[in-house]
């Protein structure tokens, strides 16, 4: 690429940045502002007049954020071990295998993608009450240990690996649990790296559904506890912004380690022509 | 569930009796008051041992009716008169005076007492009480050289002069909650549950839209009230760009901590028509579901917590009234610097809550009545219709409830 | 001998199933249970303190003749309008644009999904304080030019629903340019180098190769955004709450004022049931208008 | 060693029936090539042998034993794919010895077969490398291997030079065949180049639409095509197709001749013709049994030339009727020349109007 190509394209980069970052800008400047410091002023502030971690701090005395933070961590790693290893193993048969029911199983699991979870939530909760399963940390994973959407996106995934490379495993006597694991699961990482970020994405996010589920403080998640943050001071705002930012910093550290996936590639030179 | 059961009973006479508490966005700040307060009461009952959960305020609703639904209800939960009498309308409710004698519930102000009822039947308890007073950022009134409001009304024009003068909003009427219809009864009307379309009249609504149309006209409020809140106003009023705020006095904390150097324009006044005679009590009630195993356990805590006593260490706490009368008496209320907005503040709302009332009795069909109440008053602030043409049709909507909740006598 | 190959049979013939149970266990009780529920309740009245009473199909009446619900199912489908073809076609020049090995690459990136990350009520916080009169999008236009008096973006019956879809798209941009990054490393190199060669234009490339050679995953994002347009919920719920005037309801949030604030759970029940009818048919026109059919891709081997 | 028998085999998709009720002996140790246009279903029938795919109706037999019910990794056979078909996260060594890991074969007798394929294909020098890091070559041979540490009863293969360059191609050829001669297995071959199959098959069949055309060993196939399909597949350039009536013209050559649909007549050959007068005819003509002959009274008019280093191929007009001719050695001839040629009456190739090969006791002797 030519200089002036390079310079373009960072410019292009940097302007789309801004939109997108443009408004945490905003919130963090807001976590980072004192006490002193009105943070409704007209025109918008946007740099700190003395800027401080003192809101940070705060946040972590107020509330027992840190457990907060192991309890939405344990949850998101049992969800999207849960979810990964479920739906690919859904999906292998719906994109690979041809059985009775195959069509009726994939339309029924798309259309439960399509009634809104404000429905489902009171029939969910009372099966999850009958079941044991509220207050506890196994029922916050209820919604995102098997996701439809993970069944059709590794479904999708599994659609577009060579026939050939299971045909020959296949005619080596290696059985399907053995192609799944070693052959197609190492194929589709970055699908599966994918779906690991949009399954964490959800149940880091989820507010919903631990709000009914969780009435124990102690197995408060994350969200929980911003919301808590966000009623329990006469909104303070930059308590506020200091927990929203608290929130969204681990999901910005596991998609910055796992994107390196998506953009391995993972197919070249699996097929040739 | 079984073998639990046998267990208790083998173990003869310490039976332990657990009560699920729920209230509304008290923690952290109340923790230490809460905790020892259950403390207390535990040590009084041995048996007894309470849970205590705390909800946000805007998460209650969709909490609770989960958990009513799913019938995992807690004993004891703190609400606000409308959400209860939802509440109460399907009878999900106990009646306090089936547990109380009347030496307990004399102990409560009277008139919020009263007010906990439907249909001939209590369901809550008074908790706390807060009524709203007129906060005011006298550098707008001044830059705009007019004077405070003596009633809505004046808003109006004078919101129309700070907006020409000053370039900047006086008042956010907000739409959430009873407030519209709070209005309604503070200039003058009357809602009742006892008559053909809850007592509503032509001329009174007519004012009512009047003056939100008024309000819009002149420019005296931001086009946000159709969408935002009474956090909104607050948001407004600490950056400047709104001049008053008619508000509970616990905001002024919140405002001394978003926007400190406001503090020393602020002038604290009587809600504009507290002085007619009318101010509006907001209360909050404790309510024990009917599915509840310990009825007696959970009014006896009840009784605990809203005792004349804790409720005055409570507002030792956080910036509440409390709903026992005789807690008032307490040195603590009196005014000790005259330069302080927020004992100013509490003389205010103390001496409206002295002579006022809960404006909005529990209706049934509360939420209906409220949503058509808002989209008519909303239409009209608009001048999508005219004020006229609007109150009847808020008042055709509302008969059209009241008739089919079958709440009315005709 | 005849026996055990009839074993043999049986066993392969389970082994789809086999792959499928543990998740068809945990959808089952957990998704299709209360959506049945949820269909059986649509047929009752429910105010989720008494039990169910069966009315037939009483809520379904209600439902077309309440001028509310057709105002609701209007926004919905103009927000699918309006939001699906933007979010199905600009993420994929988003993810062309950060498909590259350049120096801090990854940071770009990572700043594209960030909305993707934050929960939507942080996101609809940040955004009211954009919209506001004296936020920074009027201050930002004014600035420039564009715009003599400030605008109340989310209050004004005119802007409202689409600067609610705006934020829709703002945050989901990032979701779905990770869908077209995956798919992009399915294209092989060597089409974009013979294109070099015979001097074809960077955008010209992405018209002609990229996206004819995304169409699976184009169908997939297609069909999820259309899946998620319908609905759409919080955004309304924390910035407009529906105002003004009901300019914002969606079908989701009509069902949720009917299912948490009026307590009428039954009406609620029969408009999701609506709401789902309608998702499922757009799905449906979506799925064979693009070539991702559900048929593809199988082969018969034992 | 494995003898295969198809019997009475069909598939169909869908309702489109992909092989037609089908027969066909394979025996022990013999290279068999599938030949066909692309879509005649010859890899169907390759999958069907491997258990790749279902038989609609019809038995396979593995050595008399009956295999159609059997799965396919209970067949004992091994496939070479067209797209090598290897895993693109594994090392050269472990897509090597994968199939037998998983299928739990103690490490040695692992070890061992690998050694040995190694050997055979001389793969010893990229056995750490990714399938990304070598060329299409080095990626067949690769794919070979695998097949062979399965040590397979049947060897089967779809097409495995088809993505190879031509050099590649010839040399890869020699290399099959010298791995057939060494692992002494019954081997199936998919092609649809014909000097693959020329090269390499014991015997080949010709298969078009879901029939087999013709079994035949290479030779057989060549000479003796059984129908005008055959006779026009294999052989390049492709066969003369001439159609026309036989009359008889005179004393000259037997009497008979053959009358185009122009002007132009083709005397036939002096005897032991399957035809009489009257009968309508196609008659095919290879290329190098057209020659010139400064004597004979048909003209070629020449409009295009080819030249294929030994050989020179004609392409051009005799009357009305379009011809090629190939004639070894150098040009001679360009475009617009008449050259004068004959036919070598006595190679003739004679069908009936349904295509198939007419043959009288006598010129089949």
């Amino acid at each position: 690429m030519s200089l002036i190509r390079i310079v373009l394209r960072y410019a292009v980069l940097v302007i789309v940045a801004s939109v997108f970052a443009g408004p945490f800008l905003w919130l963090l400047s807001t976590a980072l502002k004192s006490g002193a410091e009105n943070i409704f002023q007209y025109p918008p502030a946007l740099i700190p007049r003395e800027a401080t971690l003192d809101n940070f701090k705060r946040v972590f005395e107020a509330l027992p954020f840190l457990s907060y933070f192991l309890n939405s961590a344990l949850v998101a790693a049992l969800a999207v071990s849960c979810n990964l290893m479920l739906c690919s193993l859904a999906a292998y048969p719906l994109a690979r295998m041809s059985f009775a029911g195959r069509q009726g199983i994939f339309l029924v699991l798309i259309s439960t993608l399509m009634l809104p979870f404000q429905l489902l939530m009171i029939p969910l909760y009372t099966i999850a009450v009958t079941l044991g399963l509220n207050n506890s940390f196994l029922g916050l994973v209820i919604p995102h240990a098997c996701t439809a959407f993970g069944i059709f996106l590794m479904r999708q995934a599994f659609m577009a690996i060579p026939h050939q490379l299971e045909e020959s495993a296949h005619l080596e006597g290696v059985t399907r649990l053995q192609i799944w694991w070693h052959v197609l699961l190492p194929l589709v990482k970055p699908t599966l790296a994918t779906l690991a970020v949009f399954t964490f994405v959800g149940v880091w996010g989820d507010f919903l559904w631990p709000l009914i589920i969780i009435d124990d403080q102690t197995r408060y998640t994350l969200p929980l506890g911003v919301n808590k943050l966000a009623g329990a001071f006469g909104k303070d705002w930059r308590l506020v912004a200091a927990g929203a930012v608290l929130s969204i910093v681990p999901m910005m550290l596991v998609f910055l380690f796992t994107q390196r996936f998506f953009i391995s590639g993972a197919l070249r030179g699996a097929v040739k022509g | 569930m079984l073998w639990q059961a046998h267990d208790e009973r083998s173990d003869g006479d310490v039976d332990i009796v657990e009560i699920e508490f729920w209230t509304m966005q008290l923690s952290p700040i109340l923790d230490g008051y809460i905790n020892s307060s259950i403390t207390a009461f535990e040590q009084s009952h041995p048996h007894v041992n309470i849970k205590w959960v705390d909800v946000a305020w805007a998460d209650m609703e969709r909490k609770l009716l989960s958990s009513v639904a799913a019938g995992t209800a807690p004993d004891v939960a703190n609400l606000n008169p409308q959400f209860a009498s939802k509440l109460a309308e399907f009878n999900a409710l106990e009646d306090p005076t089936r547990y109380l004698g009347a030496e307990t519930t004399a102990l409560y102000h009277a008139g919020v007492w009263r007010s906990n009822q439907l249909n001939g039947r209590y369901f809550g308890i008074p908790w706390y009480l807060s009524t709203s007073v007129a906060i005011y950022n006298t550098s707008i009134f001044d830059e705009a050289n007019v004077p405070f409001p003596a009633t809505l009304e004046d808003i109006i024009e004078i919101g129309g002069i700070i907006r020409e003068k000053a370039g900047k909003y006086t008042y956010f009427p907000s739409f959430d909650g009873g407030e519209p219809m709070e209005n309604y009864v503070l200039m003058g009307g009357d809602i009742r549950n006892d008559l053909p379309a809850y007592g509503l009249t032509d001329a009174s609504v007519e004012k009512l839209l009047r003056y939100y149309a008024g309000l819009y006209e002149s420019g005296a409020v931001p086009p946000s009230v159709l969408i935002e809140g009474h956090q909104k106003a607050v948001d407004l009023f600490q950056s400047g760009e709104l001049a008053m705020l008619l508000i509970g006095m616990q905001m002024l904390h919140t405002i001394r901590l978003n926007a400190p150097e406001l503090v020393a324009d602020l002038v604290v006044r009587p809600h504009p028509n507290a002085d007619q005679g009318r101010a509006n009590i907001a209360a909050m009630n404790l309510v024990v579901p009917t599915q509840t195993q310990h009825p007696q356990e959970a009014f006896a805590f009840i009784v605990f917590i809203t005792s004349p006593e804790r409720q005055t260490e409570m507002a030792r706490h956080v910036p509440i009234i409390p709903s026992t009368p005789s807690s008032l008496e307490d040195r603590f209320f009196d005014i000790t610097d005259p330069r302080d907005n927020f004992e100013i503040a509490r003389a205010h709302s103390i001496e409206q809550i002295r002579g006022g009332a809960v404006l909005l009795p529990p209706l049934t069909n509360y939420s209906r009545l409220r949503t058509a109440f808002i989209q008519h008053t909303q239409r009209a602030m608009l001048a999508e219709v005219s004020v006229e043409e609007g109150a009847k049709n808020l008042i055709d909507d509302w008969r059209t409830i009241s008739r089919m909740s079958g709440a009315s006598p005709n | 001998m005849r026996a055990h190959r009839e074993w043999h049979e049986t066993l392969h013939r389970c082994v789809p199933y086999a792959f499928l149970t543990p998740a068809m266990l945990l959808i089952g009780t957990f998704v299709l249970l209360p959506m049945i529920s949820a269909l059986l309740i649509s047929f009752s009245e429910y105010n989720m303190i008494e039990a169910p009473r069966f009315v037939g199909l009483e809520q379904y009446r209600r439902l077309v003749s309440d001028p509310f619900f057709w105002n609701a199912l209007l926004n919905s489908l103009l927000y699918l309008l309006v939001v699906v073809p933007i979010l199905t076609f600009a993420p994929i020049f988003l993810a062309v644009l950060v498909n590259r090995r350049l120096p801090g690459i990854a940071v770009f990136r990572a700043i594209y999904y960030l909305p993707v990350v934050t929960s939507l009520v942080v996101t609809g916080l940040m955004w009211k304080w954009v919209y506001e009169e004296n936020g920074v999008l009027n201050f930002i236009l004014q600035k420039l030019g564009i715009l003599d008096d400030p605008i109340a973006w989310l209050a004004v019956a005119d802007t409202s629903l689409f600067a609610v879809m705006a934020v829709t798209v703002w945050s989901g941009m990032g979701f779905y340019m990770v869908i077209y990054l995956a798919g992009l490393q399915s294209i092989p190199k060597s089409l974009y180098e013979s294109a070099d060669l015979a001097g074809v234009s960077r955008v010209r490339q992405t018209v002609f190769i990229t996206i004819p050679m995304l169409q699976p995953y184009i169908a997939l994002v297609a069909v999820i955004s259309s899946i998620a347009a319908m609905k759409v919920f919080e955004e309304v719920f924390i910035m407009t709450n529906g105002g003004p005037l009901s300019q914002t309801e969606t079908l989701v949030f009509f069902v949720y004022q009917n299912a948490f604030v009026e307590f009428d759970m039954g009406y609620a029940s029969a408009a999701g049931i609506a709401l789902f009818v309608v998702t499922l048919a757009l799905s449906m026109i979506n799925l064979m208008l693009s070539r991702g059919s559900p048929n593809t891709g199988i082969t018969m081997y034992r | 060693m494995t003898s295969i028998s198809l019997k009475g085999v069909t598939q169909m998709y869908g309702s489109e029936c992909a092989i037609h009720t089908l027969d066909l002996e394979i025996a022990s140790g013999e290279f068999v090539v599938f030949l066909g246009p692309s879509g005649c279903g010859k890899s169907t029938l390759l999958r069907m042998i491997a258990g790749l795919e279902q038989v609609a109706s019809g038995r396979i037999t593995f050595d008399e034993v009956d295999v159609t019910s059997t799965p396919a990794a209970k067949r004992g056979v091994a496939m070479v794919f067209q797209s090598y078909a290897l895993y693109p996260h594994m090392t050269v060594s472990q897509n090597l010895s994968f199939g037998l890991r998983m299928t739990g074969h103690p490490r040695k007798e692992i070890a061992r077969r690998v050694e040995r394929a190694v050997n055979m294909l001389k793969l010893g020098d990229y056995l750490q490398r990714k399938p990304a890091q070598l060329s299409g070559g080095e990626c067949q041979r690769v794919a070979i291997g695998r097949a062979i540490v399965q040590e397979p009863r049947v060897l089967l293969s779809d097409e495995p030079l088809s993505n190879l360059d031509a050099e590649l191609r010839s040399s890869m050829r020699v290399e099959i065949a010298a791995l057939h001669r060494e692992l002494g297995n019954t081997m199936v071959y998919v092609t649809h180049d014909q000097v693959e199959a020329m090269t390499l098959a014991d015997r080949i069949v010709v298969l078009n639409d879901g029939r087999i055309e013709q079994v035949g060993t290479p030779d057989e196939i060549y000479r003796l095509p059984k129908n005008v399909f055959v006779a026009g597949f294999v052989g390049a350039p492709k066969i003369n197709m001439l159609s026309g009536v036989v009359v008889a013209a005179g004393s000259e050559n037997g009497g008979l001749s053959l009358r185009l649909p122009s002007i132009d007549s083709i005397p036939l050959a002096p005897m032991h013709v399957p035809v009489r007068s009257g009968d309508k005819v196609s008659v095919g003509i290879r290329p190098e049994d057209i020659a010139i002959d400064q004597s004979s009274k048909l003209h070629m008019l020449v409009s295009f030339v080819e030249q294929i280093g030994g050989a020179t191929n004609y392409f051009g007009d005799v009357g009305k009727t379009r011809v090629r001719m190939s004639v070894s050695g150098a040009v001679h001839f360009s475009a617009g020349d008449r050259i004068p040629v004959r036919f070598a009456a006595e190679r003739f190739h004679y069908f009936d109007a349904d295509g198939q090969r007419l043959t009288s006791e006598a010129a089949r002797a």
